[in-house]
């Protein structure tokens, strides 16, 4: 994505978007401005009983030093540092979207912007008949007909095997692949892990997922199905596929608004959560899709956000 | 390639039956186009485009060379590409070799005209010093740093500025030298001319989605098309060169429309090239 | 040849002691995991860090730790004579080597086993000092694709001619064919971790010139950490809570 | 015998074509007991061979050559050189055998293939040592200018027998050669003269009288395979793989010998064995003579 | 003996092509003959054979004018290499030139461009569903080379493949045409290949109506590219008329 320097301001813009960034720097300061550390920093600690050295940092000549760029964090004894700009870093429990690259024995491997590829074995999805059972030699057989490459299916992360391989799940039915819509990926850091990563936004009737690992998903809103009949809906689904149903106009134009938004923030550098993603949506109503990732419109994006976190930091 | 899923590439061509493409755009409109010139402070003339995520840099040099016999009256031009791994690790070692080629082939089709150089961006008798004796080979060589769909349109627009960026000294051939001999000369470090470059065409890269065709496509519109037609096209809305990408076979009269929506396409690409050439070259003065 | 005038000015106008302008930028290649370009004068080179991601070729994973693997590569009109050279050229190679060893050196790849960490630096324009610049281009990707590394890695030369030591040289000073030393430390301990130098020198002065290189690779560390500070304040502030 | 007994009844059960293919050898010398090849030819026959001359029209000469199914086209291009000092009166003759991928599934691009430098060697020794060219024969101006001849053989189709086809499409090729009428301009290069229109030239040809390169004892060849007790004239590409001993004698057009050569082998060449090859080979002299006679006598004739 | 040395000297040659000081010939009038003296809308006569190369799977020799090609087409057979699976065949093309096949000694021309624009044409009128996991290689040698060498490679290449039975959508003819001032010339011979003001060259599949490949170069109004892509299209047209009888004899030849 686009960085902002690469934005084709005017001198009004460039002012305006200046003063907005300027008033997010002055909202943050307090917070924790001066804990951001860079590669080969000293990191201030009291060297009490017990500390805890965690992520990003390492020990030389007994002082804490950071291994990455990023913002010193300190939980009770513990001291790390939550890196910005990286890879994703899995933690149980995550809601992810990922592509699948392999179908491989008893498993399939996705790309979900992790340092090795993510292992989901057949034996952690829910089949198609909705029963809990052992997997047998006809499943395996099967596989492409649940996923095949290149797929996008959303799951969950499982934890680490022994061999430190990262293993997903997807025993429910809101886990699985993901049609008709569009996949976008930014930075993970812009993602903060909340209790609700699916979305449905009924007011676009477009679903929303916002993949820890920074990969999101907007598309038509799918309902989830009886276990029975969804064999039978998918199958009509693929002849209606096969014919000339494309997503209705409305849908699609919301689609392609939302996706905008996610990259207009991630070209901001501003935080993506499904509230912002509205908010955005909502602010550009009244102009073109495609100028949403014109100058003018970051720049208002950004005012937005000011006036957002300001009235954030007063509630408080 | 981008791998697409099915459900992905349905979308997309929905999407540009629909002319409501995944950012937004609509069929025939380009993704902003940016533009700044002299980059390479070493080179006669260069530039830097960017469209989208896409960035290529052009850069022209100038040598003196010998013309070759068969047009003894003319200087030579010679255009190559180089994709750089830092676009894409597949690029790394050998790996970009075959776009690399695919794309300097496209550009010498678009660029260079015919063979007796009608229909060519650059008046190669322009190039000529000495007939049969000296003149100068210009050396036009990009780089794809960015690889984010429409390269080689990307592409000519970057050596489009960077030819209008181009300054060539001006060379004084000593008299009296016989004829059977090389001539000496004198290449001038202060005065410099400029190149005419009114007549260099634009790129047009039209890629075929179903029924439909689009403009600047990213990668995943590309990894969806069928068949693809790069046409370029100069201020006379003239062709001077095109090329078909992709396997599928097109019908004639199919081809002969897409090459009419380019020459439409071409005329405000065109407009909107020039004046961001002429931004940045006001800039770069400054 | 006078490289030095009587009132002690190189041909570029800098002082014995004086290194070129610096200018770097993060984040330039919008697909990369981390990119950063890194000029000293004319010199000018992209790096762009792709992963650590899924070992492309598995006969290649190493079990305990990340395989790092870098490509130097030189654009056609990187340099003032346009030649057109074969990729992977003896010197290419070597380059590529040099640089590898010594990001390797501060990649804490302990920590990212099975994992491919590939670091393309692409020169854009040659004058001089293309293997400092490289070193340093790779330093801010790697920071910026969030890789551990124990401590940066800056680089800097030196050479003397007419008996005056001089800091980071320009082509036309490298090709005058006098000693040419080029140092990579790592900053925090002032460890060298690269030193290259390739004609004969007087060990007295080659103590000196190794010690300016060392000054500037020291400035050079200040520019980068002052770059990357910038950048994450910048980051973690637009990002918000 | 038994082991011929044992292969003979899976014959009878197993098809032709898979038998040869598991069991080539066997398959060969069921063949030979019967003293007849799978291609119905006897043991000491040659394939039918055709010659044409004149197939390249960008060459000073050419011809293409069939032996069976290998094919070869020769041409000869002639450039201009300046002699050496050693030898200011002769010009030069550079042969080159090519194997394109389109002959051979053995073939591919990038990778050439490893016979065809063994081949090249071998057809420049012998066209060389044959003395089958006068190289002062080549000479322009003395000292100043001689006649370079390249000689490029192209394999179209791999069949067996690759020496004996190129070496008798590179004899006919320069039976061909036509040698263009030269003159030397102001610059003092040699240039052609064009005789167009009965103009009165420019400058004066120099070579007015040496349009047609004066050949004597021109060499043929031929291969054949020694196997067990059996000759075979010249192998198809099958026989060659599978039996490995191979024999090729080179003959001048008055049946002096000029070389012999057995690269390597299982089976070793008997004096009589040698004797019967040199015998076979003075007969396909004979028949190569008359090929070669009757083209040109064509070719003049048109 | 000077003629083993390896060191091959310096040599040129005296053909008269490259020291002439003549204008180029004038191509500009209305009434100008060809080289050749054909209509400027008339094929060169073509020869067309199937089964030129007895060891290959399949195999043609095209010879149009003074354009002689023979192509090779092997296999379906094993992909060199460990190739990543793939559910479809893969196509390797390569073309080379002899020594001789231009007026100067081994001028050769860019065979990896060519060969990269034969695998274009050819890939979209091969089924490589039909082979997957394997490959096709089809080579191409041009033994002289007389002017519209591309296009005549093409045809050869596909009837090659034809004889060598690999599924075909279509057989595929190419054609090309010369812009010489106001005329519009068919399949031109080197000579005008040289002095043209423009190219185009049509792959197609004649009896889908279908265009595979198309290259143009130089400066086309409306009309006149309408004009050549007619002419060219209907060139083609002949002869791929010319290379389904060409089959249909040898396929019938087998028979008997």
């Amino acid at each position: 994505m686009r960085e902002i320097e690469s934005l084709p301001l005017n001198q009004t813009q460039k002012l305006r978007l200046e003063k907005a960034l300027d008033q997010l720097d002055f909202l943050s300061a307090g917070a924790n401005s001066n804990a951001c550390v860079t590669v080969a920093d000293t990191i201030l600690v009291d060297h009490q009983d017990g500390l805890l050295k965690g992520h990003g940092t390492t020990d030389f000549d007994g002082e804490l030093v950071a291994t990455v760029c990023g913002v010193v964090e300190r939980v009770n004894k513990l001291v790390y540092v939550r890196s910005l700009r990286a890879r994703y870093k899995p933690e149980i429990g995550d809601i992810i979207v990922g592509r699948v690259i392999e179908v491989a024995p008893k498993r399939w491997r996705l790309e979900i912007n992790f340092t090795q590829d993510a292992v989901l074995m057949l034996s952690s999805m829910t089949l198609h008949d909705g029963i809990q059972r052992r997997q047998t030699a006809d499943d395996e057989l099967n596989m492409r007909s649940i996923f095949v490459e290149n797929d996008v299916i959303c799951a969950e992360v499982r934890g680490f095997q022994h061999d430190g391989s990262l293993h997903l799940q997807a025993r429910s039915q809101k886990y699985g692949k993901l049609e008709k819509g569009q996949l976008l990926t930014v930075p993970p850091y812009l993602v903060k892990r909340r209790k609700q990563h699916f979305h449905y936004l009924e007011k676009y009737n477009i679903d929303l997922i916002v993949g820890c690992n920074g990969f999101i998903w907007i598309g038509e809103h799918v309902e989830t199905k009886d276990d029975m009949v969804e064999d039978q809906v998918t199958e009509s689904e693929q002849q209606n596929a096969s014919e000339d149903t494309h997503t209705p106009v409305e849908i699609r134009d919301k689609i392609c608004r939302a996706a905008n938004a996610v990259r207009v923030l991630c070209t901001l550098g501003f935080n993506i959560t499904a509230d912002v993603i509205m908010e955005i949506i909502e602010l550009s109503n009244r102009i073109d899709i495609h100028d949403m990732l014109g100058a003018e419109f970051c720049v208002l994006v950004a005012e937005s956000e000011v006036d957002r976190r300001r009235s954030s930091t007063k509630k408080k | 390639m981008v791998g697409l899923s099915i459900g992905e590439k349905h979308f997309i061509e929905g999407g540009i039956a629909q002319n409501l493409r995944t950012d937004g755009r609509k069929r025939l409109v380009y993704r902003p186009i940016q533009i700044e010139t002299g980059v390479i402070p070493q080179a006669n003339g260069s530039a830097r485009v960017r469209m989208g995520g896409t960035e290529v840099i052009a850069s022209v040099k100038a040598e003196l060379g010998r013309p070759s016999s068969l047009q003894p009256d003319k200087g030579k031009v010679f255009i190559n590409v180089d994709c750089s791994p830092t676009a894409a690790p597949i690029f790394e070692g050998r790996g970009g070799e075959e776009l690399s080629s695919e794309l300097s082939g496209a550009l010498q089709i678009c660029l260079l005209g015919g063979k007796s150089g009608a229909g060519a961006g650059i008046d190669l008798s322009s190039l000529s010093i000495v007939g049969g004796k000296i003149c100068w080979d210009l050396y036009i060589d990009g780089l794809v740093v960015s690889a984010d769909g429409n390269l080689l349109d990307a592409l000519g627009a970057a050596i489009k500025a960077a030819l209008s960026n181009t300054a060539i000294p001006k060379v004084n051939v000593a008299a009296g030298a016989s004829s059977d001999e090389q001539p000496e000369v004198d290449i001038s470090d202060e005065e410099f001319l400029q190149f005419d470059t009114s007549a260099v065409p634009v790129i047009i890269t039209l890629t075929k989605v179903g029924r439909e065709y689009i403009v600047d496509a990213t990668p995943e519109e590309e990894s969806h098309m069928d068949s693809a037609i790069s046409i370029s096209v100069n201020r006379q809305r003239n062709l001077c060169g095109l090329t078909k990408r992709g396997s599928a076979g097109l019908d004639p009269s199919v081809i002969l429309d897409m090459v009419s929506v380019g020459k439409h396409v071409s005329e405000e690409l065109m407009n909107k090239l020039d004046s961001e050439i002429a931004a940045a070259e006001a800039r770069e003065e400054e | 040849m006078e490289f030095v005038s009587p009132e002690g000015l190189r041909l570029d106008g800098r002082r014995p002691m004086e290194m070129r302008q610096l200018r770097a930028e993060i984040g330039i290649v919008s697909k990369a995991d981390g990119s950063a370009s890194f000029e000293m004068g004319n010199t000018k080179v992209i790096a762009a860090v792709y992963g650590p991601r899924e070992v492309q070729n598995r006969s290649q994973q190493l079990n305990d730790q990340a395989l790092v693997r870098c490509e130097y590569t030189m654009a056609n009109f990187s340099t003032g004579d346009r030649r057109r050279k074969p990729k992977g050229d003896r010197r290419s190679t070597e380059i590529s080597l040099v640089i590898r060893q010594t990001m390797e050196a501060c990649i804490m790849t302990h920590l990212m086993p099975r994992s491919q960490i590939d670091i393309f630096v692409q020169v854009l324009q040659a004058d001089g000092g293309t293997r400092s610049a490289c070193i340093n281009a790779a330093t801010l990707a790697l920071a910026d694709a969030g890789i551990p590394m124990s401590d940066i890695v800056t680089s800097c030369s030196a050479g003397y001619l007419n008996s005056t030591p001089l800091l980071d040289l320009n082509y036309v000073e490298d090709s005058a064919g006098g000693p040419d030393v080029t140092v990579g430390i790592l900053p925090r301990s002032t460890k060298v971790t690269l030193l290259q130098m390739d004609s004969k020198l007087p060990m007295d002065i080659f103590e000196n010139v190794m010690q300016l290189a060392t000054e500037g690779c020291k400035a050079v560390a200040n520019y980068v950490h002052e770059v990357l500070l910038e950048k994450t304040k910048q980051l973690d502030k637009h990002r918000g809570v | 015998m038994s082991a011929v007994n044992v292969s003979g009844d899976m014959s009878s059960e197993m098809e032709i074509d898979a038998f040869r293919r598991l069991f080539p050898l066997r398959f060969f010398e069921r063949h030979l007991l019967e003293s007849i090849r799978p291609d119905a030819r006897p043991l000491g026959k040659s394939r039918d061979t055709t010659l044409a001359l004149g197939a390249v029209a960008s060459a000073d000469g050419s011809a293409l050559v069939k032996i069976g199914c290998t094919t070869m086209l020769a041409a000869v291009k002639m450039e201009v050189m300046t002699p050496t000092t050693e030898s200011p009166d002769e010009g030069c003759i550079a042969i080159e055998f090519h194997m394109p991928p389109i002959c051979s599934p053995m073939v591919r691009p990038g990778r050439p293939s490893e016979v065809a430098p063994v081949v090249s060697k071998k057809l420049s020794d012998t066209i060389l040592s044959s003395g089958m060219i006068n190289l002062k024969d080549l000479c322009l101006v003395s000292g100043k200018a001689a006649w370079m001849a390249y000689l490029d053989v192209y394999c179209l189709d791999a069949d067996g027998a690759l020496f004996d086809t190129a070496l008798l499409s590179a004899v006919a090729a320069f039976s061909h050669l036509k040698i263009p009428v030269v003159s030397l301009n102001d610059d003092g290069r040699v240039v052609v003269s064009e005789e167009t229109e009965g103009q009165k030239l420019d400058n004066e040809p120099v070579n007015k009288d040496k349009r047609k390169l004066k050949l004597s004892s021109i060499p043929f060849s031929l291969t054949c395979i020694l196997h067990k007790n059996y000759i075979l004239a010249d192998p198809t590409a099958e026989e060659e793989s599978v039996m490995d001993t191979l024999l090729t004698v080179v003959l001048d057009s008055s049946c002096q010998l000029v070389s012999l050569y057995k690269p390597g082998g299982t089976f070793l060449a008997y004096d009589a064995a040698v004797q019967d090859c040199l015998a076979l080979t003075r007969q396909r002299v004979k028949e190569l003579k008359r090929i070669l006679t009757e083209a040109i006598s064509d070719m003049e004739l048109d | 003996m000077a003629g083993k040395d390896n060191a091959t000297p310096s040599t040129y040659s005296p053909s008269p092509k490259i020291l002439k000081k003549k204008r180029a010939p004038v191509f500009t009038d209305v009434d100008w003959v060809r080289p050749d003296g054909r209509g400027f809308h008339q094929c060169r006569p073509a020869y067309l054979r199937t089964g030129a190369v007895n060891s290959a799977s399949g195999s043609a020799y095209i010879e149009i004018g003074n354009t002689k090609v023979i192509v090779s087409v092997f296999g379906p057979r094993e992909s060199k290499k460990a190739m990543m699976y793939s559910d479809i065949g893969r196509l390797n093309c390569n073309v080379s030139y002899t020594t001789f096949a231009t007026p100067t000694r081994g001028q050769v021309s860019d065979c990896k461009e060519i060969s990269a624009r034969l695998h274009k044409a050819l890939e979209g009128a091969i089924i490589l569903d039909t082979f997957p996991k394997t490959t096709v290689d089809v080579f191409a040698l041009v033994l002289e080379s007389g002017g519209s060498d591309l296009p005549v490679v093409i045809s050869c290449a596909s009837l090659a493949l034809a004889d060598a039975g690999i599924m075909l959508y279509d057989l595929i003819s190419s054609v090309s045409v010369s812009c010489l001032g106001k005329n519009i010339v068919i399949d031109p011979v080197s000579e005008e290949e040289s002095y043209q003001e423009g190219g185009l060259m049509i792959t197609s599949m004649a009896s889908r109506n279908e265009i595979t490949q198309l290259a143009i170069t130089g400066e086309w109004s409306t009309p006149k590219l309408n004009e050549a892509m007619e002419v060219c299209l209907a060139a083609c047209f002949k002869l791929g008329e010319a290379m389904r009888a060409c089959l249909k004899e040898s396929a019938s030849a087998s028979q008997e």
